[in-house]
């Protein structure tokens, strides 16, 4: 049932504005794959691509070998969810499940048969026989994803389907969502604009800007190695931090300094950076904070700012210009105007190319 | 309607203490202020007037008979009876009257949306052929009206296309055969408000949720069956609005049966509203009139409840 | 620039037709706190808050500020600045204008007004703004001049209805941050309504739970969120939420013990004496994620009851949901956590840390003053 | 959504085509005549377009006595044309200014305050139920009663009640797509309730005003019946005069009917295009917007 997805060289022109340029990509069997970006970044048109609700300008959408382009959408068979879910107003749940074996004139028995056993995967069939205005959003979000699971698609295509969601349903949603893939093994291209949902449910992650792929690979790839100061920034909560920095050679040594901020690299790792201006990244969770400011690694900052947030603080660092965040465990209790030491590990450090945006290290 | 002011007044009280209007507190008369000035005018050109009708509708007054007419004959129910069991002349006009709402209407709507259908789609020109399109709604009726006369003489150019369609020369007399002249009547009213039709309705369908519909055909559904099953149930309200606001207007059809016809031939074409025109200033039936303003109110508003019901139901329902 | 004032809401009532919008809701906010009113919608935060701006008449209850009553007084003399959720900007006025409209308002000359709205501009950085119409500004930039608006004029109160609402993640996290260095520079007093826990947690002074309009909690951050009064406040704030698990109470020489078919707990001592008055009871033990190790099974052992339903990855942490015979659970475990869908594992919980509620029962159990705050440690990736 | 077949496609041109030549035909054929010497008014076959086109009949508006060689004037059409023009200037313009201000108090009172209860926008829309007709006749005995009939005061009174509904329905409908919380910042910002409806919804909804004041305008100068009704010939607006333009004595006077009609018709048509987003909004009370 699973299929393999596989765009070519995908450009998509509206007038003079280029939305998607260049899309090369391609979806394995089975996998569950997000495409991350901020809004108008190219993400939805590119699935309005695959659905074919858009020719593209130029390039190719292969489905298991087969170019689809001239396809029109209703025959294309590819399974859909809209983020507003789309659902038909003035028909029953019932209805909505089987409006695609209806408009294929399977008979009565065996649409029965198979929006049953939908239902009951989703747990709707208490729902089925309710009209559709009255349902809540998560069932609204069942019913949209049932109504394409009845014809067992080979591709499923699914745009931000938990935007609409509140916090804590948004959570139990995307785990299930998440578990019926892995038990249907379908091939899933998964719009969002939300890292923390791209992170935690996809195979792969394709991070978009402006039209573009910058990197794709796991979310642990993506996350602890961004090729871009793009991805660097986008994936994250709180984000990353980034600073100007200055690199010189010391012994064997390349120092990498903002302020009283040093971090030491073997030359060997720094080579590649060592022209131009650079910038120094690191997540607020890797930083080291002690309240002995002692210690002759450490670099004294000040708090600044400090932001519980339960099962983690954020606390806001400064020292002269520096300023950075750091997440500590609650337990630590820093206090506004506290000194503390600071000691970023070098390894967890990248090195951006302050001109390009391009990681070097 | 004095009653109906004071009741308003304390709905409001009510009103602000269900907090509907929080800085209402301070200014209680205000919102009553508010919508005096229309309510005289109101009062005076139309509500005055409807009451006054009503008690002429029960009396058998003329401005020949001499009295003023609050010093009329009183007869009861006269009027009414003789309006429905013994008037000939005003039962045809009302069945004239409802076969061409029944007509006009169905032909306005859909062609009407035939149209918006087909516009649906972008097309290159589009907003022109728009712009051409709803052109006749904005053109004054008693203009209209005149222009179909012209088209529609013995000599005008309707006969000479036809003459031209069917190879022989033809001269149907449109305007003075009784059989004849309620189809210019027709389709001045078509002509003039099909792009009415034709808006509203484009209107309704690019308001249409447009996930709905592509949903519907990622399900692969095809053209007509995304016609059948998704876009009529969603634009059929604005279908039933339009239903209902055309056929209130269309049922007060004067200005082209005035100029066209004057009701004739004889009284081959006379609608409600011409025969209330002739017999008050023509003859000076006022009372009698009067009862008939009143029936064709009934009429009217029996018609629109009975549309408008399954509709707010639905819109209920919805809620 | 600072002036500042005191609120006190004395038992809050609103009706809207049959529906209860708020009930009895207390509450009082000191000179210069930063107060967050949260809960989920139709919690009844908006109608408190337009009720202390006076665009809503309570049914019941009064609003003092500064010890003055407020109810008979009109919104537009209150002396509160409020921070509507869609911003409410003037379409038609440009920045500068819709920040002045207050002190125009005010009688304050036109010198005056000039440097006070270009001074407030600097602190939000706007000044770039202030030429244009708001319809050119994007969503932050909106967001700071109808902020700008709010703090030019000198309101005794300042309320602010959701005000990083419909931003994008990034924006809400530093302007969330800015707005609390904000308001430590200049101390005003704040009621800020929000849906989203994190804000409430990391902005506030205290935090007020109101739950379908009616007061669930009150407290600083940490007291709400180690010590919630009830099931809905523990559930309601952290995210992931606070775990339940079902337990019966056992008693024996060891001591008190919470037991169920997959995990045995011995009460902590500042609970022990509360339990022991409900033998045998069914309770629901509440456990915060982070207070949850997970262990996957070495091959050989036996295979529990308990197996991974699903992993996800966050970057710095990992959440694992964990499949029990009582229904799932939820726990965050270090980053680079080993474990796949369905494999079999253990669960360990710090006993420290639980609450406990009996079956049936919104209010936990009482607990002693010695609860273990969580262990220090030093943060390392 | 659907990719067209070229037959289709052509057959769609051919219908959106036909549409326009419908839609356009009768317009043509007026303005067509309006140039038209006497001679090609009624020959058969007829004229399409004009072999000597002529501006005689725009003449004859202004001075009827020209076309006394051909024909016998009417009493009615003796006069020249710029008489009924200003008429219907007057009585349009003071009618609309009357139904818009009256209509603006009435549907801020409706949109922020309920005024009047559920109902009352309910009852103002019956109004627009009623066949006029049925209201002209006792309104005629009360108009001789109080002198009103066939003076400004008395027509411009009837366009005004007869068009508040729309007025107060369509800018009821402006005002509804102002966000309260607007008005509601400006008090809380120290302003009266009044003067924050003055200050800030009214330069919200002024652009939709005027075009509220257009299209009430449009109505007002198309009116008829009224304008037949209740003047007793003592006031002509342009409608009428048109009308007036064939009668019993003098016969079809087809080319200056014509060329009152183009230009009583070409102010409606140019405020009908600059309010085009508006008219669907009026004509539906409201209900149907763009």
């Amino acid at each position: 049932m699973a299929t393999k997805l596989v765009l070519r060289g995908i450009r998509k022109e509206f007038g003079s504005t280029v939305a998607v340029d260049d899309l090369t990509l391609s979806v394995e069997e089975g996998e569950f794959l997000s495409l991350l970006g901020p809004s108008g970044c190219g993400k939805s048109t590119t699935l309005a691509i695959i659905a074919g609700f858009e020719a593209p300008t130029r390039g190719d959408v292969i489905v298991d070998g087969r170019r689809i382009n001239d396809v029109p959408a209703q025959e294309r068979g590819i399974g859909l969810v809209f983020q507003d879910y789309a659902i038909f107003t003035r028909m029953s749940v019932f209805e909505n499940l089987s409006f695609g074996l209806r408009v294929r004139g399977l008979g009565r028995v065996a649409i029965e048969e198979r929006v049953g056993r939908v239902a009951s995967l989703l747990h709707l069939t208490e729902a089925l026989q309710r009209p559709s205005v009255s349902l809540n959003m998560s069932e609204l979000q069942r019913v949209a994803l049932g109504r394409v699971l009845v014809l067992e698609p080979p591709l499923l295509l699914l745009d931000e389907p938990l935007s609409n969601l509140d916090a804590a349903i948004r959570l139990t949603l995307r785990t299930e969502l998440r578990r019926l893939q892995q038990e249907l093994r379908q091939t899933v291209v998964y719009v969002t604009h939300d890292q923390i949902e791209a992170m935690s449910m996809s195979d792969r992650i394709a991070v978009m800007d402006a039209g573009r792929i910058l990197q794709i690979g796991s979310p642990m790839e993506i996350f602890d190695c961004p090729q871009s100061r793009f991805v660097a920034t986008f994936i994250g909560d709180p984000p990353i931090n980034i600073l100007p920095a200055s690199l010189t050679t010391v012994g064997g040594h390349v120092v990498v300094r903002h302020g009283g901020l040093a971090v030491a690299f073997n030359g060997a790792q720094a080579q590649a950076a060592l022209t131009g201006q650079v910038e120094m990244a690191f997540r607020p969770t890797d930083v080291v904070v002690r309240r002995d400011s002692s210690s002759r690694a450490a670099f004294e900052m000040v708090v600044d700012l400090v932001e519980p947030l339960g099962s983690e603080t954020v606390v806001h660092l400064r020292a002269m210009d520096t300023a950075i965040r750091a997440v500590v465990p609650p337990a630590f209790a820093p206090r506004v105007g506290e000194r503390v030491g600071v000691s970023i590990p070098a390894e967890r450090v990248h090195l951006i190319d302050a001109a390009s945006g391009i990681v070097v290290r | 309607m004095k009653a109906t002011v004071a009741a308003n007044s304390t709905r409001n009280v009510e009103a602000q203490a269900e907090g509907i209007r929080p800085t209402l507190v301070q200014h209680i008369p205000f919102a009553v202020w508010l919508i005096v000035p229309a309510e005289i005018v109101l009062l005076s050109v139309v509500v005055f007037p409807t009451l006054m009708s009503l008690w002429l509708s029960l009396t058998s007054w003329t401005p020949t008979s001499g009295v003023n007419w609050w010093q009329a004959e009183f007869q009861w129910l006269a009027n009414y009876v003789q309006l429905l069991f013994g008037d000939e002349r005003f039962r045809a006009a009302l069945l004239r009257t409802l076969l061409i709402v029944v007509v006009g209407v169905a032909a306005e709507i859909s062609i009407g949306l035939s149209l918006a259908l087909l516009f649906f789609d972008d097309f290159p020109w589009k907003k022109i052929a728009i712009s051409a399109i709803i052109l006749p709604m904005m053109i004054v009726p008693v203009d209209a009206a005149n222009a179909f006369f012209m088209l529609f003489r013995d000599v005008g150019p309707v006969n000479q296309l036809v003459r031209i369609l069917v190879g022989h020369p033809v001269r149907f007399a449109w305007l003075s055969d009784s059989n004849l002249a309620i189809v210019p009547i027709l389709l001045v009213e078509i002509w003039q408000w099909t792009p009415l039709m034709f808006l509203m309705l484009l209107t309704g369908l690019m308001a249409l949720p447009q996930n709905q519909l592509r949903a519907a055909v990622a399900l692969g559904a095809s053209r007509w069956q995304l016609f059948r099953r998704i876009i009529l149930p969603l634009i059929a309200p604005v279908v039933v609005l339009s239903l209902v606001i055309r056929s209130v207007e269309i049922f007060k059809i004067f200005d082209p049966v005035y100029i066209l016809t004057r009701g004739g031939p004889g009284t081959s074409t006379e609608t409600l509203s011409m025969w209330m025109y002739d017999n008050g200033f023509v003859y000076f039936r006022i009372a009698y009139v009067a009862a008939a303003g009143f029936l064709v109110l009934l009429v009217v508003l029996a018609y629109v409840l009975l549309i408008l019901r399954p509709l707010s139901r639905r819109t209920a329902a919805e809620r | 620039m600072s002036s500042t004032g005191t609120l006190r809401v004395e038992g809050l009532t609103k009706r809207f037709g049959r529906t209860v919008a708020i009930a009895d809701v207390s509450f009082q906010v000191g000179d210069g706190e930063l107060f967050t009113v949260v809960g989920p919608t139709n919690a009844g935060k908006t109608t408190t808050l337009r009720t202390i701006a006076g665009l809503e008449t309570p049914d019941g209850g009064t609003v003092f500020i500064n010890d003055r009553p407020m109810n008979a007084v009109h919104s537009s003399r209150r002396k509160v600045s409020l921070m509507f959720q869609n911003l409410a900007l003037f379409p038609h006025l440009s920045g500068f204008e819709n920040i002045a409209f207050p002190l125009r308002n005010a009688r304050m000359r036109r010198e005056e007004i000039q440097r006070r709205v270009e001074e407030i501009a600097d602190l939000l950085r706007i000044g770039h703004l202030l030429d244009r119409l708001p319809r050119t500004y994007s969503g932050g930039e909106q967001q700071r001049v109808a902020l700008a608006r709010a703090l030019a004029p000198t309101s005794e109160v300042l309320l602010l209805d959701e005000p990083l609402s419909n931003l994008d993640a990034h924006i809400r996290t530093s302007l969330r941050a800015e707005l609390k260095r904000l308001h430590r520079e200049f101390g005003r007093t704040i009621v800020y309504v929000t849906h989203d826990q994190v804000e409430a947690m990391s902005l506030s002074d205290r935090i007020a739970v109101l739950r379908e309009g009616r007061m669930q909690q009150i407290g600083t951050p940490e007291e709400i969120y180690e010590r919630p009064a009830n099931r809905f406040v523990a559930t309601f704030i952290g995210s992931p939420p606070i775990n339940f698990v079902p337990a019966a109470v056992v008693e024996d020489a060891g001591g008190v013990w919470l037991t169920n078919a997959w995990l045995k707990l011995r009460a902590p001592a500042h609970l022990a004496p509360a339990l022991r008055q409900h033998p045998r009871d069914s309770v629901l033990v509440a456990v915060r994620p982070e207070d949850i190790t997970v262990t996957p099974l070495a091959t050989g052992d036996r295979v529990g009851d308990l197996t991974v339903y699903a992993v996800e990855p966050l970057g710095a942490k990992t959440i694992v949901d964990v499949k029990t015979p009582d229904g799932n659970i939820k726990a965050i475990v270090r980053r680079s956590w080993e474990g796949r869908p369905n494999m079999p594992v253990t669960v360990g919980v710090d006993e420290r840390r639980i609450h406990v509620l009996r079956e049936g029962d919104e209010e936990f159990l009482p607990s002693g003053p010695d609860r273990a705050a969580p262990v220090q440690t030093t943060s390392a990736g | 959504m659907y990719q067209s077949s070229t037959l289709l496609r052509m057959l769609k041109w051919l219908a959106v085509i036909a549409a326009m030549c419908f839609a356009l035909f009768p317009i043509f054929w007026m303005v067509s005549t309006s140039f038209k010497p006497i001679q090609e008014w009624s020959t058969y076959p007829p004229v399409w377009i004009p072999r000597q086109p002529t501006l005689e009949n725009y003449l004859a508006l202004l001075n009827p006595a020209a076309l006394a060689g051909s024909h016998s004037i009417d009493y009615k059409v003796a006069e020249t044309a710029w008489r009924p023009l200003l008429n219907s200037l007057i009585i349009s313009t003071s009618a609309t200014f009357f139904s818009v201000c009256f209509g603006t108090l009435a549907a801020y009172g409706v949109s922020r305050y309920k005024s009047g209860g559920e109902s009352y926008p309910m009852f103002v829309l019956t109004v627009r139920m009623f066949p006029p007709i049925a209201v002209a006749v006792p309104m005629l005995v009360m108009y001789s009663f109080l002198h009103l009939t066939g003076t400004y005061v008395g027509l411009v009174l009837a366009y005004t009640a007869f068009t508040l509904p729309l007025s107060i329905w369509m800018i009821r409908s402006f005002i509804d797509e102002i966000p309260r919380e607007i008005e509601e910042a400006a008090v809380v910002y120290g302003l009266s309730s009044i003067r924050a409806f003055w200050r800030v919804t009214f330069p919200l909804i002024r652009g939709a005003l005027v075009a509220t004041a257009l299209f009430i305008y449009i109505l007002n100068w198309s009116e008829f019946l009224f304008a037949l009704s209740l003047t007793n010939g003592a006031l002509t607006t342009v409608t009428v005069q048109v009308s007036n333009y064939f009668s019993a004595s003098s016969g079809q006077l087809y080319g200056p009917q014509a060329a009152l009609g183009t230009l009583s018709t070409i102010p409606v048509i140019f405020f009908g295009y600059l309010i085009q987003r508006h008219l669907v909004r009026g004509l539906t009370f409201g209900a149907i917007k763009r």
